[in-house]
């Protein structure tokens, strides 16, 4: 299965963030209808109401916008909207852990943020 | 009452048989075929149909073995019927109702006196009237009179023999016949029927009928029968 | 999904028709009892041995009794059987309660006693044809179907009558003890005895009473009356017992 | 709409009682898994639900009626059990054949093509497969019926991982295509965690709990640590299971009642926090003491 099952996120967590991977790779437009409920439970062998849930997150959140009777569509800005999310949140809660650790390996503030400075960012961002 | 009990000895017999073929049915069930348990059972239930039907059929058209050539006989009437050949008999009417004359002998006999001895048996099977003729003419007549014989309602007169009749020195000697063996077998009807058809529930009543036998002697006026074995002879009284 | 609306006697009827397949075995040990009933028979049921000095008569008889006897008997076993779990939780596998798996109980029990008054009286012929043409040497007194039609069907339908009778009372016994297995003691212990016991008083019981208020009858109205109210409470009795049972595995 | 509502039931076996008390609801078109210990009701709840056995006390209504002796509760349910007391006479084919006629909605060609691709034998009896192929044709029983309500006991006892994986998404597939009610009592609720929108949790016959799967990952989690900051962090939480690692760690389950910023601060005196997976949870809810089997080795 593509997800992780066992993994620590709850599958809808990782549904949305796998449509929001969709969206940022340009599998999706603007104002494109994106899957239904029933597609995805069906991708993913999940419960529509799971993968429900999984859409309802990236529509309160506006990255998705619903059309009565005819499904969830991707709005304009919907790129800028996750990746200033993932800058938000994710990044903050990682370097939020990577303190933690660097406080029970001693590792002084000034060493880290030397280590963050020489990190190769080539790959990753790009 | 007691006869129930091989009855409910058998129930048990067959409840028990009952129980091992279901268990034996059920674990043939199993086995894979080509055609479904149900349908073979269907085929072999209509064979089973088949052959009983068969059956009915050769049974309407059965040709032989069944017991033809027997008249029925409405058995109410043989008593009275015996009882009249005797009655007449001993009347000295008996010619009257020869219908049922069995057969004839007449001997020539010069003596004043005769013997009149049963062979063989102790008893003759027969019952034997006397008639004196009115004169002496030497000649000793003999008629062999039966009534009608049944079995389970069919007239077997035809199969009884009449009796052995000989005359030899000084005597009259009398013998019953061969005994005729008559076997047979009857199907009837099964109790749920016999129960509803008057007949006797779970029984098979047999009736047999021996009928009167007589044997009639005619003997001249003044011969002197000497009953020598104890048979009893009947004369008729003559005014 | 939108819900089903199911009707008793539609249920009874795919009910009847699953079990003429699914209990069809019991067919097959008819047949095996009828000719084992057969064979028991070829031997006679009675006979007479009578005659004079100048005659011996000997009688056979030849009956279907027993094929009769044990068709009822068949018919007590089988309703016993379908009452068993074995077979009665086959019901509750699909749509069904309990009044519509009695009803279509009975009405099988109906049709296998049918077909078993039917094959009974037909196999007295296939016993006269043995008897006919392996066995018997000597002149045989019998009426073929021609000559009494309707005594055959007066058979098959009192026949069929005493086997629904047995079925009936098979399918109470059966049921009482689906309740209890104590009843498996009990019932018999009950029949048997009260057998013993009118043994030793010397007079008829219950069970003898029973015996002749069915088999010396010889109204067939009354007769038919008498079967039907009886195999009616037996059932009415069974189906009221049961009605509160549960499928237990 | 409910499709069965359960009020206080009680059944009493033997003077135990299998069921105790139990309450809820389920709602319609909903895959509800019934999860619980060996012994802890599930089956006798379904067979309550099936109308094959009758409550001691207390109400269940089906469809707004009560199941035992319903002939339209009958109609509309259909219980799949590793027990199926299946007419011996008759093969695979008429098996189907008989399930045809007795429900209206009977897809035939899915029950066709199930058989074919499980290569189950039309014309074997079903008295003569293996557990594992009992439960395939119960699933293509359940599946191809589309009743209203099916309930699956077990369904999966014997089958092999491969098979699993199909029955799981082939429920799946006809359940998005005829949504229905469906209940699934199962071990192995790693396996059909997905599956599920809810989740009831039975324990000793009672609901312990009743609600969608996709929160029972964060209803709690599992703080490992040194025993005596654990035990301070956990003082007045609800605990669910503990377990000590070494000489002086220990993890706990608890509640989740954390805020960000209490887990921030748990996570800074040293405190592991991790989700703990529903079956985990499943299994720590239902045992009958908070440390499990150890406790049976911990004497002192």
């Amino acid at each position: 299965m593509l997800f992780n099952l066992d993994g620590t996120k709850p599958i809808y967590i990782q549904l949305s963030e796998w449509l929001e991977n969709e969206i940022l790779n340009g599998n999706f437009e603007s104002d494109q209808k994106i899957y239904s409920q029933y597609q995805l439970a069906e991708i993913f062998n999940i419960n529509p109401a799971t993968a429900a849930k999984g859409l309802n997150i990236l529509a309160d959140e506006q990255i998705l916008y619903k059309k009565r009777g005819l499904g969830m569509f991707v709005v304009n800005s919907a790129k800028e909207m996750i990746l200033a999310k993932r800058k938000n949140q994710t990044l903050k809660r990682l370097v939020q852990e990577i303190v933690l650790e660097a406080g029970r390996l001693q590792v002084s503030k000034e060493e880290l943020i030397e280590m963050i400075k020489t990190a190769d960012i080539g790959e990753a961002e790009k | 009452m007691m006869a129930i009990i091989p009855l409910l000895l058998t129930a048990i017999i067959i409840i028990t048989l009952a129980i091992l073929t279901a268990r034996a049915v059920n674990r043939n069930v199993n086995r894979k075929g080509k055609y479904s348990y149900s349908r073979r059972v269907c085929w072999i239930f209509s064979g089973y149909v088949a052959v009983l039907l068969i059956c009915v059929v050769l049974d309407t058209v059965h040709p032989g073995n069944i017991v033809d050539g027997w008249k029925k006989v409405d058995t109410k009437g043989l008593e009275k019927e015996s009882i009249d050949l005797y009655d007449a008999a001993l009347e000295g009417e008996i010619a009257n109702i020869g219908s049922i004359l069995r057969k004839e002998w007449s001997f020539d006999y010069h003596g004043q006196q005769l013997d009149v001895v049963v062979t063989q048996d102790e008893y003759l099977n027969a019952s034997v009237i006397v008639e004196r003729k009115h004169n002496n003419d030497d000649k000793i007549e003999a008629a062999f009179y039966q009534t009608r014989q049944s079995v389970n309602g069919m007239d077997i007169t035809e199969l009884a023999k009449p009796p052995h009749l000989e005359i030899a020195e000084d005597g009259l000697l009398l013998s019953n016949p061969k005994k005729n063996k008559i076997k047979y077998s009857e199907f009837t009807n099964v109790f749920s029927v016999k129960q509803f058809t008057g007949e006797d529930f779970f029984r098979h009543d047999s009736n047999f009928s021996g009928g009167q036998s007589i044997l009639y002697l005619r003997i001249p006026k003044d011969l002197e029968l000497i009953d020598k074995t104890g048979i009893n002879l009947n004369y008729i009284e003559q005014e | 999904m939108s819900l089903t609306k199911v009707s008793l006697t539609n249920v009874v009827k795919k009910q009847y028709v699953y079990k003429l397949k699914a209990y069809s075995q019991v067919f097959m040990s008819l047949i095996f009892l009828q000719l084992l009933a057969v064979f028991f028979s070829l031997n006679g049921v009675g006979g007479m041995a009578g005659g004079d000095e100048s005659i011996d008569v000997e009688v056979k008889y030849f009956s279907s009794d027993y094929v009769t006897a044990f068709t009822m008997l068949w018919g007590f076993i089988t309703a016993i059987l379908i009452t068993t779990k074995a077979y009665r939780n086959d019901d509750f596998v699909f749509v069904t309660n309990r009044v519509s798996s009695n009803l279509s109980n009975a009405v099988f029990l109906l049709t296998a006693s049918f077909i078993g008054g039917i094959t009974a009286m037909l196999s007295s012929y296939l016993l006269k044809v043995i008897i006919y043409y392996f066995i018997s040497d000597v002149p045989i007194k019998s009426t073929t179907i021609l000559e009494a039609p309707l005594e055959l069907l007066l058979g098959i339908f009192s026949t069929f009558l005493y086997i629904f009778l047995f079925c009936a009372l098979g399918y109470l016994v059966g049921t009482l003890v689906q309740i209890s297995k104590a009843f498996t003691v009990l019932l018999p212990a009950a029949f048997f005895g009260g057998l013993i016991l009118d043994g030793l008083r010397g007079k008829s019981g219950a069970i003898a009473y029973v015996f002749e208020f069915f088999f010396t009858e010889s109204s067939l109205p009354l007769f038919i009356v008498k079967i039907i109210v009886s195999a009616g409470l037996l059932f009415s009795g069974a189906f009221v017992l049961s009605n509160r049972l549960e499928v237990r595995a | 709409m409910s499709v069965i509502e359960c009020n206080g039931l009680t059944k009493v076996y033997g003077g135990t009682k299998a069921l105790n008390n139990l309450s809820f609801k389920i709602e319609e078109n909903k895959i509800t898994g019934l999860i619980g210990r060996n012994g802890a009701g599930k089956t006798t709840l379904l067979k309550i639900i099936a109308g094959l056995i009758k409550e001691t006390a207390g109400e269940l209504k089906v469809f707004s009626e009560k199941p035992f002796n319903s002939l339209q509760v009958s109609a509309n349910v259909i219980f799949l059990h590793d027990q199926m007391n299946l007419p011996t006479a008759l093969n695979l084919k008429e098996l189907l054949e008989t399930a045809a006629s007795f429900y209206p909605n009977w897809d035939r060609e899915l029950a066709d093509r199930l058989l074919d691709y499980f290569s189950l034998n039309p014309l074997q009896h079903y008295n003569g497969l293996s557990k594992g192929m009992k439960s395939t044709f119960n699933m293509i029983l359940g599946l191809s019926a589309r009743v209203p309500l099916t309930l699956f006991d077990e369904p999966t006892s014997g089958m092999d991982a491969a098979v699993r994986k199909d029955f799981y998404r082939a429920l799946l597939k006809d359940y998005i295509a005829y949504p229905r009610t469906i209940i699934i009592s199962s071990h192995h609720l790693n396996e059909i965690e997905d599956l599920l929108e809810d989740i009831l949790l039975v324990k000793e016959g009672k609901e312990l709990h009743h609600m969608p799967v996709a929160d029972l990952k964060e209803w709690a989690i599992g703080l490992q640590g040194n025993t005596a900051v654990i035990g301070e962090w956990t003082k007045n939480k609800e605990v669910i299971y503990t377990k000590s690692i070494g000489i002086d760690q220990s993890y706990v389950v608890v509640r989740n009642h954390f805020t960000e910023t209490e887990g921030q601060r748990a996570r800074n005196a040293g405190i592991d926090i991790t989700p703990v997976t529903a079956s985990d949870l499943c299994v720590y809810l239902t045992s009958k003491t908070k440390g499990g089997i150890d406790d049976v080795f911990n004497k002192g």
